[in-house]
């Protein structure tokens, strides 16, 4: 196991190394700087001279990457050029809005999209498995940004159940400790706030869900057909053992493999969900962040950004191999 | 309808999550929501983050909304009108040149941290910003200080302006005397900028033991401008507390404040960037009132009883000429056919917000120097094709660029607004070329080089003057407009020579008069940005430049 | 000669009887998948969808009774008292922000939306192919050497597959600037990883396979075993996969559309566009919105059905 | 009195859009308490499907079975689907053909042995613990303990059979199922398998019933042999007279195409010609005439009758059989 995560970090370091080569051909090649972006009409050439000057953006990409080289061992990715802050306090800022709401998504997608996809597996034909299959077709094809659109106007502004936008009510009196809202409330004693976070999450995860639900419930759905089928389960009926057991450990336990390895790389088109549902509902998490940078030529968080996303890839990765090496034992041994 | 509302609320949210939570807070939420009449915060959502605490290192109006209420500066504008009135001074007055500037302070005004204000104080902050060194020279960083005052003592980018300060001096313990080296337009005017507001001579030395530069290639603000604490100003609300993670900042009333003080408790700034959310946000009742309500939401927010007052008209939206893009350009029968087949009227009827207005000089009719007897171009496709016609260029075909994903205060829906001016040109025969480009920077940059022969622009007026305006284009040779026309350049910097603000207003109505003339590009409209109250607020009175002082509103 | 006549029908009577059993062994792989996909209801509909979309898209201007940037009805709407014409004769779908036929725009928005998919989808595929092809030579035939190569271009594609596709596409569209074949490309790039990782795949797989052993006993040239044994025998995902990205490739255009990406020319309408820019008016004139957006849907339902069905159809595993 | 006995079993598979194709096709046959009955024939020919129908394994839909097969009294086709459940494992138990496929990856061995004690014998946690060692031990798996919580595929492929078989004999139940044991395992194995399993039914005094398309196993093992073609029986005698005197021309065959010591040198093998997918229909004649040598114009009117044209309970389905030519030249 220790070997596996060691190993796992150490391939991490070219790929950083490569990566950010990459990404640096690639900034050299976006027009306009930052300067023009923090003046807006007030600009004048002079002006974006002296503070591309300030920035040291006047210098070649080289000397400007071996500058970000010295600073990445001393693992400080630079400051946001649009918040004047530094790159980790502004990620450490974001990232728990964005990572609460993805994994109440990923939560949502999980509790609803496997039963369902083993039911629609277990009554093959039957109107469950079509409800199930063509709800999770329209939640692919069903434009994100759309959908959250229409849960904002119908849930919050007609029907007014949920809040509009943001993360708590404002005036709540809530103490940040993690930086997950929720997580706070919990651990502060502040259920109020912590409720109110839920309360604020509800819609956007939602909106968030629709593609994972739908990746998740297909996932299950034919991993579960293709166990059915396999002779263990029919040794296990041949036992004459109890429905209960038979799903549980023989299909179920054997399906998710799978369904797992599914759910590790829905991370990136979660990131890509969140860049649009926290548009739409003022989330205030990484998504949106990321977009104004590269709006407003950010190089340090765009970079630092890439950089870190690759971490959470590889980290996730991890995860989902030690999840996988607990389930199946045949990977364990090797 | 709150009522239902948090019961529903209440049991939706109990199918999600424990229910013992549930009942704990939606308790707590009833007290919230039912009590609106003892409420006692006041959420106002911008449309961006501010930038600093400090307003003397900002320039833009989301960092200015919230210094506003903290900090005064010595003159300051008529609440909701445009005209200049005593703020910290009582009173001022200047020498006929206008370089020495007298101010009479208003006496027993205290900053938030107990310090009292005087002249020492007045001179403590110019000449804490006229000293400034590094990165706080960049414009990024000190833009206002440095169009008001020129550069510093020591200027470090041999680029920087060349300081136009000379000295302030405290003449008594009431009355500061500020000099600067040659007559400015931008003087008086400038006094009343927030940027120049004044801090506690206590913050000040705070200040100073901060430096705004870093290591890494970015400008780092100072911690003292990101969070409360440190600043403290004289207005009628003191910061508390700056949340980035919910961008919230939030304010509370200065009991010691020398004038009224402020009727609301506790003041919160929001940020909301889609203004679609702003207005649902309203609706759904998240906030009390959004700035930049967008002109489709006005008659719906107004028909659901909601409050959105009308701003004076304080900006100016323009179609710009570049005529080193398109040297067709350098023939006024040319300019004045794009003029004439531009149907303004129809812009203002269906696309720009209530309270809009057909402009007919580079300067909105609110100004001091606005001309009655510019040369009109009245919309007429006709006249515009036979202009071509006489300038031989039938076939014009040109480049025009517009912005995308922005707003802005004069130009609510830039492609809008662009495919309806095509529209037009098209129907005087000129063949458009479309050039969609982001903002920033990519469209500003394009628009300042001169490189988009069309490109639609504006201005918001950072205080009532008229040289704010016209001098920010027309002063000399500029790339965006690539013209030399000398007559031009000479009526409108004649107004910026003289001292006396009241002296300039007639040099003003010259040069709008020649500017109209020679028609360097099109004024299209001036167009207050909309702003939008709940239903049970009494708002402020809402300002021509948006210089809203929150401590006027109050909950009904 | 009698037991000459018995004998022969005795023969006739079997062969007969014979054909009354059907004999089932030797169908190929492909029949048999064509069969399910024929047999398959799933396919139909999209197969359906599909045919209406493309005819639309083909015709679409022809029958459009206006001209798509034509703001005929210019002052009869006031987007900003949020006043709008809804469904009235002669303007089926209303009118726009800027008093032009939705109508009319839709139709040939058809055909934008259309080319927008189809193109980027073939950037993705061409250029994703070209990545897939060489790692999964190299992988399969290139020996140690050839494993390295494999493993270093499969990195990446593992981490432009974990950089958020829309995020990698607005940093395209960023470096590109704004243009109709900005957002292919920019879409298109998106698709790359997913070409490249499944093209290579089922190339090891193949690689893997008996004939292909059998080809290299017989010492083949590498290149043709690549390109006669492995290629076709590996072409099946990536067919169904054109077919799933078709349906991505247009969603995503929508979302570079909202997010002020799309195609920013207003004489060739497209549905992502539309939908974002009446998004907008939501609340003012919902149907604005749905037009575009029941449009996208639609056609993205159609190619994710027809492409899962060929999908199952090709894959045995999920037959029951 | 026969512990099970099946009477004309008929399995169809009925999918939409294509023909139902008879897998079974009316099968009869006994099996009495601690008898090996065997099932012989070539793959296809109905004989797994036949143990599949009698555990009630085939899937609920597209298959149709008729006839009726009496176990104990209870006919196993029509019974209830719980009580079903509760006789499979504990009185009426199946040993599969391939022990990796056949058994859970993820599951260690040990669990899948405890939870039938659990569920037919009501043993928990210890006890059912050192029930299933002991069980691993009577199979002749070493270190039983240690295997419990090993996994299948950290088994050898005999031991993996052992498990299987560990596990049908769990509930030392009244009949067992083995559909081509030995089958995917090489020939010492085959030969322990088959040994361990005379043994249990010795013992035990269980009932097997054998389903292998190998004669050797069948010559080995079983008291009485069905010989199936086409879904159909053959010739159904006893182990014996089968091997003595092969009567259906397909028997014979099958007989005749295995090598044998006791035939004179030089004389060739006789392979039966063409395969089992050349046939016809047992309604319309025999289903084996397109292959036989010796089939007639009756062999192709309707289905040939069970006869006894050699021996009392020497049943051949055959219209002109292969007979002793002494007798042959009296009929004539």
């Amino acid at each position: 196991m220790l070997r596996l995560v060691v190993r796992r970090l150490l391939q991490l370091i070219p790929t950083l190394l490569g990566l950010s080569v990459l990404l640096f051909l690639w900034l050299d090649r976006l027009p306009g700087g930052p300067a023009s972006a923090i003046l807006g009409e007030k600009a004048t050439e002079a002006e974006v001279a002296r503070i591309n000057r300030a920035l040291g953006l006047d210098q070649p990409v080289y000397v400007q990457y071996w500058r970000f080289l010295k600073r990445i061992f001393e693992l400080d990715l630079g400051t946001s050029t649009q918040t004047g802050q530094p790159v980790w306090d502004e990620f450490a800022l974001k990232f728990p809005a964005t990572v609460e709401l993805s994994i109440a998504a990923i939560l949502i997608a999980v509790v609803i999209g496997i039963p369902l996809g083993y039911l629609a597996a277990k009554r093959r034909g039957g109107w469950i498995d079509v409800a199930s299959v063509s709800t999770s077709l329209v939640g692919i094809c069903i434009p994100v940004f759309f959908l959250a659109i229409l849960l904002r106007s119908v849930f919050s502004v007609q029907l007014g159940l949920f809040p509009a936008s943001g993360r708590l009510t404002t005036g709540i009196n809530a103490t940040e400790v993690t930086g997950f809202a929720v997580l706070d409330g919990l651990l502060t004693g502040e259920l109020d706030a912590s409720w109110d976070a839920i309360w604020h999450l509800i819609l956007p995860a939602v909106a968030l869900a629709s593609i994972p639900l739908a990746v998740i419930v297909r996932m299950t759905r034919a991993s579960v057909l293709e166990v059915l089928g396999e002779d263990y389960v029919r040794t296990a009926e041949s036992k004459g053992l109890e429905k209960r057991v038979v799903r549980g450990r023989h299909v179920l336990r054997n399906a998710l493999l799978p369904v797992i390895t599914a759910i590790g790389l829905l991370t990136g088109s979660l990131l890509s969900g969140a860049v649009l549902t926290e548009s739409v509902f003022d989330f205030g998490g990484i998504g949106s962040f990321i977009r104004t940078a590269i709006d407003g030529r950010d190089y340090p968080v765009l970079v630092g950004f890439i950089l870190f996303i690759a971490m959470v890839y590889v980290f996730i990765n991890l995860l989902v191999d030690i999840a996988y090496s607990i389930i199946d034992p045949r990977v364990r041994v090797h | 309808m709150r009522i239902t509302k948090s019961r529903v609320a209440r049991a939706i949210t109990a199918a999600v999550a424990v229910g013992l939570i549930a009942t704990g807070c939606s308790s707590e939420r009833d007290a919230d929501n039912e009590s609106g009449g003892d409420k006692d915060t006041f959420v106002f959502a911008g449309a961006g983050d501010p930038g600093s605490l400090d307003p003397a290192l900002a320039s833009d109006g989301e960092t200015f909304r919230v210094t506003r209420q903290a900090f005064e500066a010595l003159l300051e504008h008529e609440s909701g009108g445009t005209k200049l009135v005593g703020g910290l001074a009582e009173t001022w007055s200047s020498n006929d040149q206008g370089t020495v500037w007298t101010f009479n302070l208003r006496k027993g005004v205290k900053f938030h941290d107990g310090e009292a204000f005087n002249a020492a104080a007045v001179c403590a902050n110019y000449d804490h910003w006229f000293n400034w060194t590094g990165t706080y020279q960049s414009s990024a960083v000190s833009y206002y200080w440095q169009t008001i005052m020129g550069g510093f003592a020591k200027n470090e980018d041999k680029e920087a302006p060349e300081a136009n300060y000379k000295s302030c001096t405290a003449k008594d313990e009431n009355t500061a005397v500020i000099e600067v080296k040659k007559p400015s337009a931008n003087l008086p005017g400038g006094f009343s900028l927030n940027a120049l507001a004044i801090h506690s001579p206590k913050a000040i030395e705070a200040y100073k033991k901060q430096d705004a530069s870093a290591k890494g290639d970015a400008i780092t603000y100072p911690k003292y401008s990101q969070e409360a604490g440190t600043v403290a100003g004289t207005g009628p609300y003191k910061i508390k507390k700056w949340n980035k993670g919910n961008k919230e900042v939030t304010l509370e009333r200065f009991d010691d404040y020398w004038g009224e003080k402020a009727k609301i408790k506790n003041l919160v700034f929001r940020t909301i960037s889609d203004e679609q959310t702003r207005r649902q946000a309203l609706e759904a009742g998240d906030i009390d009132g959004y700035d930049l309500v967008a002109p489709a939401d006005v008659k719906t927010l107004e028909d659901k009883g909601f409050g959105v007052p009308t701003r004076g008209v304080f900006n100016l939206f323009y179609l710009g000429m570049s005529q080193s893009a398109n040297p067709a350009l350098k023939k006024k029968e040319v300019r004045q056919a794009i003029a004439q087949a531009i149907d303004k009227e129809n812009l203002v009827k269906t696309q720009l917000p209530e309270g809009g207005k057909v402009a007919d000089q580079f300067m909105p009719d609110t100004i001091a120097g606005y001309s009655k007897n510019v040369t009109k171009y009245p919309f007429d496709t006709a006249a515009a094709k036979g202009l071509l016609k006489k300038a031989g260029e039938e076939k014009l075909k040109i480049e025009f660029c517009y912005p995308t994903e922005v707003t802005r205060p004069y130009m609510p829906a830039p492609q809008d607004l662009f495919e309806l001016m095509k529209a037009d040109l098209e129907k005087a025969g000129i063949t458009v070329t479309p050039k969609a480009m982001k903002w920033a920077p990519d469209y500003l940059d394009a628009t300042e080089a001169g490189s988009c022969a069309l490109h639609m622009l504006g201005w918001t007026g950072d205080f009532n003057d008229g040289y704010n305006f016209i001098g920010t284009w027309f002063a000399g040779f500029d790339k965006q407009w690539g013209f030399k026309d000398q007559k031009v350049f000479d009526a409108v910097n004649a107004g910026s020579k003289l001292g006396k603000a009241e002296e300039r207003v007639a040099a003003y109505e010259k040069a709008n008069e020649a500017i109209m003339a020679y028609l360097p590009g099109v004024p299209i409209s001036s167009s207050p940005p909309a702003i939008a109250f709940g239903k049970n607020v009494n708002p402020p009175n809402v300002s021509p430049l948006t210089q809203e002082v929150f401590a006027e509103a109050s909950f009904k | 000669m009698t037991t000459v006549t018995k004998k022969a029908d005795k023969i006739d009577r079997l062969a007969e009887l014979m054909q009354t059993t059907e004999v089932t062994s030797g169908a190929s792989l492909w029949r048999e998948a064509m069969r399910r996909l024929r047999a398959s209801k799933m396919a139909a509909i999209g197969a359906v969808v599909i045919a209406a979309f493309v005819v639309i898209a083909l015709i679409g201007p022809w029958i459009a009774p206006y001209a798509p940037t034509a703001q005929t009805w210019r002052g009869d709407v006031f987007p900003n008292r949020g006043e709008f014409v809804g469904m009235r004769s002669g303007n089926w779908f209303g009118l726009d922000h800027l008093g032009r036929d939705v109508f009319s725009r839709w139709l040939v928005g058809a055909r934008q939306t259309l080319l927008v998919g189809v193109v980027s989808m073939l950037i993705g595929l061409v250029v994703g192919a070209l990545i897939g092809v060489c790692s999964g030579a190299a992988a399969t035939l290139g020996g140690r050497a050839g494993q390295r190569v494999d493993t270093v271009i499969m990195r990446f594609t593992d981490i432009m597959l974990s950089l958020p596709s829309l995020l990698l596409a607005v940093s395209v569209a960023a470096v590109l600037g704004q243009s109709l074949t900005t957002v292919m490309i920019a879409v298109g790039v998106v698709q790359i990883p997913v070409f490249a990782r499944l093209l290579r795949g089922s190339m090891l797989v193949q690689g893997g396979s008996d004939y292909v052993l059998a080809a290299k006993a017989l010492g083949l040239r590498k290149r043709r075993i690549v390109l006669t044994q492995i290629l076709p025998n590996s072409l099946s995902p990536v067919i169904v996969q054109a077919t799933l990205s078709l349906a991505t490739a247009i969603i995503e255009a929508a979302a570079l559309s909202y997010l002020g990406l799309g195609n920013p020319d207003p004489a060739i309408p497209e549905w992502g566009v539309m939908l974002a820019q009446a998004q907008r008016f939501f609340d003012n004139e919902p149907m604005m919105a749905v037009y575009p957006a029941v449009g996208i849907i639609i056609t993205a339902l159609g190619f994710t059905l027809l492409g899962e069905a060929m999908r199952e159809a090709l894959d045995p595993k999920l037959r029951g | 009195m026969a512990l099970l006995s099946v009477d004309e079993l008929s399995v169809t598979f009925t999918a939409k859009g294509r023909k139902d194709s008879i897998a079974v096709d009316g099968v009869s046959f006994d099996v009495a308490e601690g008898q090996v009955v065997g099932l012989v024939g070539e793959s296809g020919c109905g004989k797994s499907v036949t143990s599949l129908a009698l555990m009630g394994l085939l899937p609920a839909k597209g298959v149709r079975i008729g006839g009726r097969a009496v176990f104990d009294g209870q006919d196993l086709l029509t019974m209830s689907p719980q009580y079903r459940r509760d006789i499979r494992g504990s009185q009426l138990a199946m040993i599969f053909q391939d022990p990796l496929s056949s058994l859970n990856p993820v599951v260690p061995i040990g669990v899948q042995i405890t939870e039938i004690l659990e569920r037919h014998r009501g043993m928990k946690g210890e006890a059912a613990r050192k029930e299933a060692a002991h069980l691993l031990d009577r199979v002749g798996i070493p270190d039983p303990a240690r295997r419990l919580k090993e996994f299948p595929h950290q088994l050898s492929g005999g031991m993996r059979q052992r498990a299987l078989i560990a596990m049908a004999v769990a509930c030392a139940p009244r009949m067992l199922i083995a559909d081509e044991p030995t089958t995917a395992l090489d020939v010492t194995i085959q030969a322990q398998i088959l040994e361990l399993l005379k043994e249990l039914v010795d013992q035990e005094g269980t009932a097997l019933l054998m389903i292998t398309h190998d004669l050797g196993v069948v010559a080995g093992l079983c008291d009485e042999v069905n010989v199936l073609y086409a879904g159909r029986a053959v010739e159904s005698a006893g182990r014996r007279d089968l091997f003595t005197y092969p009567t259906h021309p397909y028997a014979h065959g099958l007989l005749g195409s295995i090598p044998r010591l006791d035939a004179p040198r030089g004389e060739p093998l006789r392979p039966i010609r063409g395969s089992i997918n050349d046939r016809i229909a047992w309604a319309d004649g025999c289903a084996f005439a397109p292959r036989c040598d010796r089939y007639t114009m009756e062999c192709l009117t309707g289905t040939p009758e069970l006869t006894e044209p050699r021996a009392a309970g020497h049943q051949v389905r055959c219209v002109n059989p292969v007979l002793p030519k002494s007798k042959a030249e009296v009929s004539a």
